[in-house]
């Protein structure tokens, strides 16, 4: 270092601080950071500061071919690309008046939950970790891979799968999938018991998470947040229900509320999530045998596809919330606008500033982890 | 697909790195390097989407402590940075900051396509397209992103390369810091400074090389102040204050 | 659903249950042996050069731009085949393992393979790029991963049906049976196109189809209509009778049938209006006049190409034709039921439109002599057809009752008449053979009511001439096709009547030399009974006009007039193009009248008065 | 405009309220609705406040450069009526400005933000306009149509220059790289 740099200048005359929270931080997920105003221990004021994973999503897809842009649209949240790809096949289908055979639609739900099912499990560790319980983020996230495993399988590949097209998906079941599906359905339930000892009942995260970073419903709504952390404020709202997309409306699911709206809800919520996504894969394992025909609408040739003129709105309800693609089109053969409605701008920014307010300093990272937001998403 | 899976990882005759006057660092320096290639810490900075395979390959299912790596949260305690894809403009500052603070030897792998050529984000205005431009890579793992398997084999390679004293790059930085620190200012504007002093840690290793100074550290000299701790300004007047 | 109880419970003794998983099988992988990607896993690139033909499919469906077309000057380039010795190359930093190149390669030889674990030096990034063979990337095969399957396959491999008359129906007059594309069918074929510009290569015009398949799918005819312009006036007429080598070159042909491009081109002339296409043709024609003037003999294509291309460069242009009508041989050799003669007309008045005068009825040497033309024009060209049947000369051959296919053509399309057989032999396998036969059909239907007629070709079908199509569409009609069969008599009665045609079965046609000399085996002969027996065993030019004195000066090449690659004679201001210096086909005769047409141009802006 | 009934009266009486509002029905679930821009803030108003749309599920900004304007959508979702009505009014492009919505839907306050570090427009009484993502950047807006981005990045980066071994052999035989990949693309 150079000596001149020690001296430190206009350091705040009183307990007043600030600190600095990522981007290169355990406490922080992924590439993001922000910045943090104490008093003492507690936090009284906080700014998120994204941007490290920004790489113009929006414009590169302008300059991309309809069906080229699938090959990015996942990478827009990393540890839940498939809501990504749906949402955005289902917008150019909208347009294009593509009509999605039976097939495909099962197919993608089941792709769908698994995916929610992954990123859970990935939350799950991620938070756990948070509160020092590392025993949940080794199995979580090796539980998780089994679930990559069977992607891997379906699509392959592990993390971004390409898998849906405009039209369908690309490819269709390897032999045998649905019995290995079964079988990791099994084995995840009979580990829910074992996380529930780890985690979800365990004195550490109840005492450390029960209260901390809470928000009531009203504020909820106020501040645009969706998805679970909606619903830990007790309002059973869940796009797949509430405006049905593929064939949710064909399924049986409940959709678990709790009502206290602070870290332990929201991750019991996930919790009980989870078990619905298994109870919705096996009633898609069910069923899929016998959704018989093709799964995938006659695709023009990608080289020379020209969507007609139109404009699309679609939500889906990805593993963090509310997910929404605003496409229009021009008549050309690439997007004239991609707008990407991640659920993580609002949770990560306004938000998480409004939550951590008043939080103790070894809290943060807590409330951080627990609105489970997907940096990337909010960069874009 | 059957036969032999087992991918071999190349060893390599040592090559003379350092001229020693001791006599015994014909010993010591081999054993030096073995210890050190059997204890390496990760900093654990997710640049990228690529991190996302990095719990997988840390946690149980791939147990990347076998090999005695584990992820380090501070820069100045860990050993290897792994850049793991795209790097944001904004990033590789922070990536730069980390780098330079680690304690030499220090080690970088270059994971995804994106560090190598863009990747697929050859045609963003926000992200670099070349990483070795800015700080030397010791290893790339090809992949988009590459599967945990691919990562540990990676790490092994780079195991291998340090035991072998091959894994030299970051004199490199030290050797050609004038060109490296070229290119971070034609990216961030001749104001681009750092609180390290590389040119005086060059001297230290005994790395001072013809390109170590040039007419871009002489800009450096020129543009260099104190460092000050950012309080104003950071918190805009609109935003939140504490409730009663 | 089974809810957690919200408060925290548990007991002391809980971590005991840790002991139970030592038990448990453990989740750990072996660390020396990476696993096998998936059955579908998208791996590193392999890549069948044997299948690959270069078409860059791959490299413009890539939205990374992380594929290089390499030239391997080892490997087999054919433009006609549809083979370029290009391979793609691949930039893994900027590869995403999409998959999409695998799946619009028309040919299905790239996939991605199972291989995934690839690791370099800092200093060892040329390891990055890579040249796909089949053995993978560190020439150890790991097995398909993604590759070409009915499922992901995103090249549309069937050709729209194209819509036409049943055969019953065709028989019954000479109308146009195929009746074009409808809009909607248009765009989807031509959306079918992976812009590989293969069939330029093989065209002899050098066509861009690639071109104006994309103006139609974008649903801009005119501008279809103006890159057609580009490389040729006779649009229409190819549009319907060219023998397409481009659908042969076709990246797509490989694994289906290959993009309609000749119909496309027909589809854009039909639905632009005449005046819009005589205003595009028009269009880059200078008003100035050079004040040269060239003489064409023969209003072909090959002649009228010339006179356009001339015309447009602002050189004064008459053409002499002998007939009473313009086209040539696509006129008196295409029956109309292929080529509608109003088409014709309209494709020819394109180019009168453009200044270019047609004397008809003329012919050289009764009504104008050559000398008279090297007198008044500054060059003249030969672009005659090939007027004359050639006849297999086997006994009984003289026989007024056996016709050379041409005349026969010749007259139906003047509206001559002649007695039409109850039964007869068509001797020869070309398309002139199945037209031939397919008129003589129609004439049959409309005399008997029925059709019998027999086309015997000397090759077999795994060589024959005549375009599959026509020939499956005469068996349609009722005509019998019989392969590998040599004529050795036409067997006439007493009163001069014909009987039969008698063939043998054919062994081999040509010798160790590869000419033509063909060996039968006489213990396998049929009789054809026929009242007619019809020669279509090719055409030759009748070039008896030049002259004595002329044909002695020019120089000739076995029978045929000897020029450069542009058409010139021997004689400063003489050229000659078209089918009488390179056979029968009208595409090539276009190609070679642009040839012509520029030869001549730079020949006149070059000198003044060719003949003083 | 079209005859299918509304979604709830509550909708139908908030868009009889306003002058000049063009709406279509475009399925069970989502209107359509095209105003004057001055009109929308009383528009999102009764909205939010009346007819129950209380979730600003994202403010949409499209860039019509040739007609020189700014589109901005405003996408509002009820939770009663489970109708998402898209509101889509046209700024001029410039001098790009309009008012925010911030006191009227709390959410705002990110998408404003956002869209006046990607599109240049500003929003007045918007919370905060600062930098947010794009801190480090100080070219133009990058959403605007007029910025190449792929043109910029030629201009700023090199690329890696390959010359492998297979390479070399290839062009001692006369061979070598027939197309670029940026000749190559569509």
């Amino acid at each position: 270092m150079r000596p001149e740099n020690y001296q430190a200048v206009n350091h705040p005359p009183s307990n007043e601080y600030e600190l600095n929270f990522g981007p290169n931080h355990p406490g922080i997920e992924g590439n993001y950071a922000f910045k943090v105003k104490l008093e003492g221990d507690i936090v009284v004021a906080a700014r998120a500061d994204a941007g490290y994973l920004h790489r113009g999503f929006e414009k590169l897809m302008e300059g991309r071919l309809w069906m080229q842009n699938l090959a990015i649209v996942p990478r827009i949240c990393v540890p839940d690309p498939v809501p990504m790809e749906v949402c955005y096949s289902m917008g150019v289908e909208a347009i294009g008046g593509l009509e999605v055979p039976a097939r495909a639609q099962w197919l993608r739900v089941l792709q769908l939950e698994l995916s929610r099912i992954a990123a859970h499990l990935f939350f799950f560790g991620g938070h756990a970790a948070t509160v020092g319980l590392y025993t949940t983020m080794f199995w979580g996230i090796a539980d998780r891979d089994l679930i990559l495993d069977l992607f891997e399988e379906m699509t392959g590949g592990r993390v971004y799968h390409i898998y849906n097209i405009p039209g369908g998906v690309r490819r269709d079941l390897p032999p045998g999938f649905l019995k290995r599906l079964n079988a990791l359905l099994d084995y995840l339930e009979s580990r829910l018991s074992d996380y529930d000892d780890l985690f979800f009942t365990n004195r550490v995260l109840v005492h450390r998470a029960r209260g901390v970073g809470a928000m009531d419903q009203k504020q909820a709504l106020e501040w645009g947040v969706t998805g679970p952390n909606l619903r830990a404020c007790g309002l059973p709202f869940d796009v797949r229900r509430d405006e049905p997309y593929l064939v949710y409306d064909q399924l049986d699911f409940e959709i678990p509320t709790y009502a206290a709206g602070d870290d332990l809800s929201r991750t019991l919520v996930r919790r009980a999530e989870l078990e619905q996504s298994v109870r919705i894969l096996r009633q898609v394992a069910e069923r899929l045998p016998s959704v018989e025909g093709p799964i995938r609408a006659p695709v023009p040739n990608p080289l020379a596809w020209n969507l007609p003129e139109g404009e699309s709105y679609t939500r889906i309800e990805s593993s963090k919330g509310e997910l929404a693609y605003y496409i229009l089109s021009t008549g050309g053969a690439k997007p004239y606008r991609v707008h990407v409605r991640g659920p993580s701008q609002m949770h990560a920014v306004q938000v998480l500033e409004k939550l951590a307010i008043g939080a103790r300093l070894e809290d943060v990272a807590q409330i951080v982890f627990s609105l489970d937001s997907c940096p990337p998403e909010v960069d874009r | 697909m059957k036969g032999n899976k087992v991918i071999p990882i190349e060893t390599h005759e040592r090559v003379p790195a350092r001229q020693r006057t001791n006599p015994w660092a014909k010993v010591f320096d081999p054993f030096m390097d073995f210890c050190r290639s059997r204890s390496l810490f990760l900093l654990h900075y997710c640049t990228g989407c690529g991190a996302v395979e990095l719990p997988p390959t840390v946690t149980s299912r791939f147990d990347v402590e076998r090999l005695g790596i584990q992820p380090m949260v501070t820069p100045r305690q860990a050993d290897i940075l792994l850049v793991t894809g795209y790097v944001a403009t904004k990033t590789l500052k922070r990536i730069l900051l980390s780098y330079e603070q680690m304690q030499a030897p220090k080690y970088v792998i270059g994971i995804c396509s994106c560090t190598v050529n863009g990747g697929m984000y050859w045609q963003s205005y926000a992200t670099v397209k070349k990483l070795n431009e800015y700080l030397p890579v010791d290893v790339y793992i090809a992949g988009c992103m590459p599967r945990p398997e691919a990562v540990l084999h990676g790490l092994q390679q780079l195991m291998e390369d340090i035991k072998t004293g091959r894994a030299n790059a970051w004199q490199d930085y030290f050797n050609r810091y004038d060109h490296y620190l070229g290119n971070q200012q034609a990216l961030f504007g001749d104001r681009w400074q750092t609180p390290t002093d590389i040119i005086g840690e060059a001297r230290h290793y005994g790395l001072l090389g013809e390109q170590t100074l040039g007419e871009h550290t002489a800009l450096l000299e020129r543009i260099k102040q104190p460092l000050e701790v950012p309080t104003a300004g950071v918190f805009s007047p609109h935003s939140e204050t504490r409730e009663t | 659903m089974s809810d957690v109880a919200y408060k925290s419970k548990g007991s002391v003794l809980n971590p005991l249950k840790a002991f139970s998983f030592m038990g448990r099988k453990a989740v750990t992988l072996p660390l020396d042996e990476p696993r096998d990607g998936a059955e579908y896993y998208r791996g590193f690139h392999v890549n069948d050069w044997e299948k690959c033909i270069g078409c860059r499919s791959c490299q413009k469906i890539c939205d990374n731009q992380a594929i290089t077309m390499v030239k391997i000057p080892s490997l087999p380039d054919d433009p006609v085949k549809g083979v370029r010795n290009e391979r793609p190359a691949i930039d893994y930093g900027r590869c995403c393992w999409c998959g999409l190149c695998v799946d619009v390669c028309p040919t299905g030889s790239l996939a991605l393979s199972r291989e995934y674990i690839h690791t370099c030096r800092g200093d060892e990034l040329d390891s990055y790029f890579i040249l796909p063979d089949p053995n993978g990337m560190h020439d150890k095969h790991y097995g398909f991963g993604w590759a070409k399957s009915p499922d992901s396959d995103l090249v549309d491999l069937n050709r729209r049906p194209m819509p036409e008359m049943a055969p019953q129906k065709r028989l019954q007059s000479f109308d146009e049976m195929v009746h074009g594309y409808s809009g909607q069918e248009a765009l989807l074929e031509a959306s079918r196109c992976v812009q590989c510009g293969l069939c330029l290569e093989s065209c002899p015009t050098h066509m861009d189809a690639p071109n104006y398949i994309r103006s139609i799918w974008e649903g801009n005819l005119e501008q279809a209509v103006r890159d057609i312009y580009q490389s040729n006036p006779f649009s229409s007429i190819c549009g319907r009778v060219c023998t397409h080598r481009c659908e042969t070159a076709c990246s797509i042909g490989r694994r289906g049938t290959p993009v309609a491009i000749r119909w496309l081109k027909r589809f854009a002339l039909d639905h632009v209006d005449h005046e819009t296409v005589k205003r595009i043709a028009a269009e880059g024609k200078g008003g100035y006049l050079s004040g040269h003037k060239v003489a064409i003999i023969g209003a072909g294509p090959a002649g009228l190409t010339t006179a356009f291309d001339l015309a447009k460069k602002g050189h004064e242009v008459v053409v002499y034709e002998a007939m009473e009508k313009p086209g040539g041989m696509t006129r008196y050799g295409i029956p109309e039921y292929r080529l509608p003669y109003a088409r014709l007309d309209e494709d020819v008045d394109v180019i009168t439109s453009l200044g270019v005068k047609i004397r008809y009825n003329t012919r050289i040497g009764k009504d104008v002599t050559l000398q008279q033309l090297e007198q008044d024009y500054d060059a003249v060209l030969i672009a005659i057809g090939m007027q004359l049947g050639r006849s297999t000369r086997v006994p009984g051959s003289d026989n007024p009752h056996v016709r050379k296919a041409i005349d026969l053509l010749r007259m139906i399309t003047r509206g001559e008449t002649f007695p039409v057989p109850r039964r007869a032999a068509v001797i020869g396998g070309g398309n002139v053979a199945m037209d031939t036969a397919r008129s003589v059909a129609r004439l049959q239907m409309k005399k008997y009511g029925k059709v019998d007629i027999t086309v015997t070709a000397l090759e077999d079908f795994d060589h024959f001439l005549a375009d599959p199509v026509e020939v499956e569409e005469a068996r349609e009609e009722g005509i019998e096709v019989l392969d590998a069969r040599g004529p050795v008599e036409c067997v006439i009665r007493e009163d001069g009547t014909l009987e039969c045609l008698r063939t043998v079965k054919v062994i081999s046609i040509f010798d160790e030399q590869g000419r033509f000399a063909p060996k039968y085996d006489d213990s396998d002969e049929q009789i054809h009974p026929a009242d007619m027996v019809i020669e279509a065993i090719g055409q030759m030019a009748d070039l008896s006009f030049l002259g004595e004195a002329l044909t002695e000066r020019l120089e000739w090449n076995r029978g045929r007039l000897k020029v450069d690659e542009n058409g010139r004679t021997s004689e400063p201001w003489l050229w000659a193009t078209g089918d009488v210096v390179h056979g029968p086909d009208v595409v090539h005769a276009v190609a070679d009248g642009h040839r012509t047409a520029n030869s001549i141009d730079t020949c006149l802006c070059g000198m003044e008065k060719v003949t003083q | 405009m079209s005859e299918s009934k509304a979604i709830s009266h509550r909708l139908d009486d908030v868009l009889k309220e306003i002058e000049g509002v063009r709406y279509t029905r475009q399925s069970k679930t989502r209107i359509r609705v095209d105003l004057d821009a001055d009109a929308l803030p009383t528009l999102l108003e009764l909205l939010q406040g009346r007819a129950g749309y209380v979730h600003l599920s994202a403010i949409t900004c499209v860039d019509w450069i040739d007609a020189d304007q700014f589109e901005l959508i405003y996408h509002v979702w009820s939770y009663e009526d489970k109708a998402l009505v898209s509101a889509h009014i046209r700024i001029s492009r410039d001098p790009g400005r309009y008012v925010s919505v911030y006191d009227i839907y709390t959410p705002a306050a990110f998408f404003e933000r956002d869209i006046h570090e990607m599109f240049g427009v500003y929003f007045e009484g918007a919370p905060d306009m600062e930098k947010f993502i794009l801190t480090e950047w100080d070219g133009p807006p990058p959403m605007r149509k007029e910025f190449d981005t792929e043109r910029y990045v030629n201009e700023t980066f090199a690329w890696q220059e390959y010359n492998p071994e297979w390479l070399r052999e290839i062009s001692a035989q006369g061979g070598g790289i027939a197309v670029k990949p940026s000749e190559g693309a569509l």
